[in-house]
């Protein structure tokens, strides 16, 4: 256990499961304390329970193609509950369809997340800044 | 919704006062009147009825492709499904529903339509038929020429099947249990069992009025690694049911799994259960068919390699001679496909179903051992649940689900025990590491371990949770049995 | 090339006077240096050595997947070739000559590459290996990491051969049948045979010192409707030669029809029908492996069915075991094809042959039924042509040639009877409308009638040419069967 | 019989000869007088068939890319043969790989061909213009 917590969950009306089994699966192999939330999450709940686990960072999946809509106001919802500087990450398919990445990413960076990841990321490709970003060596 | 689940046919009658309810959830719920949806699939041409084209189909000894396809804005739904019919040379047409009308959340889908419509392009996962209404979903059905399907995944589709089937689309996807357990977290068994009793009943009342709507029970369950006894006996449950409920055309579905023999034997083994099963009801009456879905787990990122998959999934269809096809695209997995993508994909599967049309997967032993695994652990598990149901599928199907003697891997669901573990043998076949507490017999528990034993002596390492893992990554790394990297 | 021709094994020492000449035909001949090309191969990297990573996938059961490749320039072909290996994941790589080289004219070839150097695209439809030379032709072997092959279509490939094993090439394509027949109008089949006995007394030559080069002969031929007798007769004469000169690694081919079980059969029986006549002239030092072939006559037009077509060979390689897959593109309709498309090909057939690795086409009574029909049709062909022979395949191979006994249909020589009428029956397995000659039994003949006649059956037509056009068109407009319009 | 005799054949070091039986079958059907020259067709045999036959068209095959470098001299060859005006036809596959159809087209009427088609033309497809261009009616 390397004494961080994350809260992990599928936003909004997504149910795509199988992601969301194997990253809390990754996670915890590589020593996090995991809080898993499963899918149909509303922000009200990622917000809940980052306050209720003291989460150190919130990783934020949607595969089914509403992200955008999904996610306007959770950083504020952050701010407003006194969290405002938790780490927020995303990933998955985060609009309907193929659209050029960096603007995709540039859209959910306005939205507030501090990490946006593309689709098929790997575990191993985004655990090591995720760590860098918890500020644990290597 | 309060007296005891069973699956004895509602009464129309009583049905009445619910149904007024269910109108009135969203506004487009006043434009059903349905004397005149009756009267409007009366007047079809009968090349627009699904289950008419099912029909020929199967007499025929030929397999339909049938494309996933959908946008938030009318224009640009017809136009889609259009293009997929005249450069995709699709047999049969879809409209697949977003994701916020699937969770009756039509405000948030309205929302959804309303930017779609500014911005220019869909911001939905697909065409939100209930705030479109009756009257707009009705110009689908006149301005296209191929029968039409609600294709979803939604707990509680009364609504959408009132709306949709008054507007004349000839066939409704989805079931109590496939279009919960996959497809939700929180909704009961009890409910959506009973929501989709509502919706048969109504499939039935169309069916006493001479209008055959055809209903397709979602096979592929969460579309990962889940083994044919799984999908098949939810597939029978739902059928049954429906059948119940007066529903006279039902195509039951499986999604591939990727070992040729385990899919021709999963395609050939599912209209028989469901006949025998049928049959111990007391019910001789419905047309069966069978659709089979290419692979429905991750695809690999690269489009040559995407083919691939489409076109082994496209070989299995017509080799196991299934009714009809369920076309992924070379775009699965970077995003919803663009119009192009889609048709490709059903171009290339046509091109194998043509070429296969008139060849069979050859009858062998292996396939009658496969086939008779599947069978008798199917009716290991329907029996079990219909003793727990005490004789009704109904009441059957909620304790088992509770009992875990029907466990669908990977669901979302509380209501699902999720105990059990598939993966992979070393053949690519689908079986169990753990089955949880599917009643499965000593024997075909032995023959689950050994299979897995098998494999894993071939790969040097102990059989284990890290079987599950790999063989979810392998297709979309180019390979079916995911073995140590 | 005064004596009568026979397969016995060429004198080296009488052969020397030949070489010169051969030498001598082109000013690239004189790098030739066989005792330092006999050093340079044995300081070759295994993994380099194509035989050698044949038989280690004959072993493990794997299937290899080869493309086909050539352009004008030297350093266009190897960038081409890097591609495809490294983007097409190709597991071994080609070196497709042009047609000039094919036909012995090397003038025109040099006008072909000095304008395409000009021009910065290639306006050869291969890679000019003669007028390159050895020292430029080391360069390909030097810098790619994967064997090579040369693949052409020669009649008399003396030069070539000479050439490019001396710059380390390690695999040949190609037979004094299988490189005349398809490739030429008015070569005599003597000279042809005899210039191949050359070729592989060449190959001998290294395998005496310790250097085992790679043969195949051509097995598609015209790739039109050519049934697996004829293919495989052709096949086990160009083995049977080709070991008699001291070749040691022997692939041998066959071009998929469309019939998976037939093409299941053929691929099974090919190396069947090998060992047996090998072994009646008592040679079993011959590693035997398989090629097969994607659909090698013409394609659709639409990409995506045209990867299609690719992936029903790449199930049917696969399925059936075949040590190698030669691919084809998604261009094939188009024209040869950029680096992309073909690499396109590569990876969709990676995809299967990486899916179905772990599977095998399950035996079964109709594959041995179709199997026992081709060693029949086989034996029966051959032994007439060993009986025409006098006991020899090299004479024999002419005269049966001459009598229409072995006969290729839509060949362009005029040293082929061209009388037989192939079609496909009811399943798409291609038999013969009329057999011409060949030595058919009374029983095989019926079976071919009795096929065709169930085909017209159910055509409601009387069988004739116009099966044949139907069929030639065919795979290009999406079938397999040429039902009537 | 429509009266008209044509002159086929695959040029150069071309081998393809499916197409060049089909082609013939086609075009005897349709009521042509048809001597084929079948592959690997030198230009001076074109021409003296041509001459030879007193052929009212001759329809050039070239399906394996070399068609530009064979084709040249080619319109010369026949009018110095005195059959300048005779009507040439080339189809098949003309140039290495897939390239823009119109400059594939130009290149060869430049050479001196009346009609050129591309890959995959039907019988159909061009027996009504090649009637048309013999003064043959419908
Ligand atoms: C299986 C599947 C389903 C199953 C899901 C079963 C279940 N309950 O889990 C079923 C069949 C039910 C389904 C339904 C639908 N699906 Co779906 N589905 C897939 C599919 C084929 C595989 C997903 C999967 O399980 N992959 C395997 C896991 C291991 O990978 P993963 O989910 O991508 O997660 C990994 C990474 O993304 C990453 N990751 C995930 N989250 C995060 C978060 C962070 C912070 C980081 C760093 C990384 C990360 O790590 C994970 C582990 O490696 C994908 C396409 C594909 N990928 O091939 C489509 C796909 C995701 N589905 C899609 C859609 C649209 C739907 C539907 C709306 C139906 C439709 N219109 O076609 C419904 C939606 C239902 C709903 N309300 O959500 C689309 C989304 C399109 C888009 N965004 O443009 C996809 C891409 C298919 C497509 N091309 O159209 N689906
Ligand atoms: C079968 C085939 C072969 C067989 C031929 C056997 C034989 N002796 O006939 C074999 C395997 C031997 C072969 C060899 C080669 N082939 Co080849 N072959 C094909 C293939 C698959 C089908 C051709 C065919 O028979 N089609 C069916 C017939 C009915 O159609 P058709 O020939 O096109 O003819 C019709 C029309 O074109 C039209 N037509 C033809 N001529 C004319 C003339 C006029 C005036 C008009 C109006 C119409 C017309 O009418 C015909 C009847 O409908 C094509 C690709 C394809 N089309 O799918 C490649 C193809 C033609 N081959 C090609 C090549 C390059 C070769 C090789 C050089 C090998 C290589 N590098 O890959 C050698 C060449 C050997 C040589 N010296 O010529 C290329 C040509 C590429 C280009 N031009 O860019 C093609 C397109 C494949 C590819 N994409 O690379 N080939």
């Amino acid at each position: 256990m390397n004494g961080k917590t994350l809260v992990l969950g599928v936003i909004g009306s997504d149910v795509h499961a199988v992601g969301n089994k194997i990253l809390e699966i990754a996670l915890k192999e590589a020593g996090f304390n995991v809080v898993n939330l499963g899918v149909l999450v509303s922000q009200k709940e990622f917000v809940e329970a980052a306050i209720e686990t003291s989460a150190d960072a919130v990783l934020v999946s949607s595969l089914y193609g509403h992200a955008e809509i999904d996610c306007r106001g959770l950083r504020e919802a952050f701010v407003e509950a006194g969290l405002g500087d938790i780490i927020l990450y995303i990933g998955g398919y985060l609009v309907v369809g193929n659209q050029p990445w960096e603007e995709t990413k540039a859209k959910f960076e306005a939205l507030g997340f501090d990490r946006v990841y593309p689709p098929n990321t790997l575990p191993e490709d985004f655990i090591p800044q995720l760590r860098a970003d918890l500020g644990l060596e290597g | 919704m309060a007296e005891q689940l069973s699956s004895t046919k509602l009464d129309w009658d009583v049905l009445q006062e619910e149904r007024q309810a269910v109108l009135a959830s969203w506004e487009t719920g006043n434009e059903v009147d349905l004397e005149e949806a009756v009267q409007f699939h009366h007047e079809l041409p009968p090349e627009k009825n699904f289950a008419r084209k099912l029909t020929q189909a199967k007499n025929a000894g030929l397999t339909l492709a049938q494309p996933r396809a959908g946008v938030a804005d009318l224009r640009s739904h017809v136009e889609l499904l259009r293009y997929l019919s005249t450069e995709g040379e699709a047999d049969l047409l879809p409209t697949t529903i977003d994701s916020y009308t699937r969770q009756n959340r039509y405000e948030e889908a309205q929302r959804g339509l309303d930017e779609s419509r500014k911005e220019g392009r869909s911001l939905l996962n697909g065409f939100p038929a209930v705030n479109h209404g009756v009257a707009n979903c009705r110009i689908l059905i006149e301005e296209l020429d191929l029968p039409l399907q609600v294709r979803h995944g939604t707990p509680d589709a009364r609504l959408l099947a009132e709306i949709t089937l008054a507007a004349g689309f000839t066939a409704f996807e989805g079931g109590g249990i496939s279009y919960n357990i996959p497809y939700a977290k929180n909704v009961p068994l009890e409910e959506s069992i009973r929501a989709w009793q509502y919706v048969d009943r109504l499939v039935g009342y169309y069916a006493e009025h001479g209008v055959i709507i055809n209903r397709e029970p979602f096979g592929p369950l969460t579309g990962t690694l889940v083994a044919p006894c799984i999908s098949h006996s939810v597939a029978v449950i739902e059928a049954v049911l429906a059948a119940k409920q007066g529903v006279k055309s039902l195509t039951l579905g499986y999604g591939q799994c990727g070992n040729l023999i385990q899919d021709v034997a999963a395609v050939q083994t599912l209209p028989v259960l469901a006949q025998e099963y049928l049959e111990r009801e007391g019910i001789t009456d419905v047309e069966l068919t069978t659709v089979f879905h290419q692979w429905m787990g991750g695809f690999p990122n690269d489009e040559p390699r995407a083919f691939g998959v489409i076109s082994l999934g496209g070989v299995t269809a017509a080799l196991s001679k299934a009714t009809k096809v369920i076309v992924k695209t070379p775009h699965e997995a970077l995003g919803i496909p663009t119009k192009e993508a889609n048709a490709a994909g059903i171009r290339a599967t046509k091109q194998l179903l043509n070429m296969l049309r008139d060849q069979v997967f050859p009858e062998c032993s292996q396939l009658k051992e496969e086939r008779e695994i599947i069978l008798t652990e199917t009716r290991q598990i329907l029996d079990k649940t219909l003793e727990l149901g005490e004789g009704d599928f109904a009441l059957g199907a909620v304790r088992a689900f509770q009992a875990g003697v029907i466990d669908v891997p990977f669901a979302p669901s509380v209501y699902n025990a999720g105990r059990t573990m598939p993966a992979r043998d070393n053949n690519g076949a689908v079986r169990f590491l753990n089955w949880g507490s599917l009643p499965f017999s000593k024997e075909i528990q032995e023959f689950h371990k050994a299979k897995l034993a098998e494999r894993a002596r071939y790969e040097e390492r102990t059989p284990g949770f890290q079987f599950v893992i790999d063989d979810i990554y392998a297709i979309g790394k180019g390979m079916l049995v995911g073995r140590p990297r």
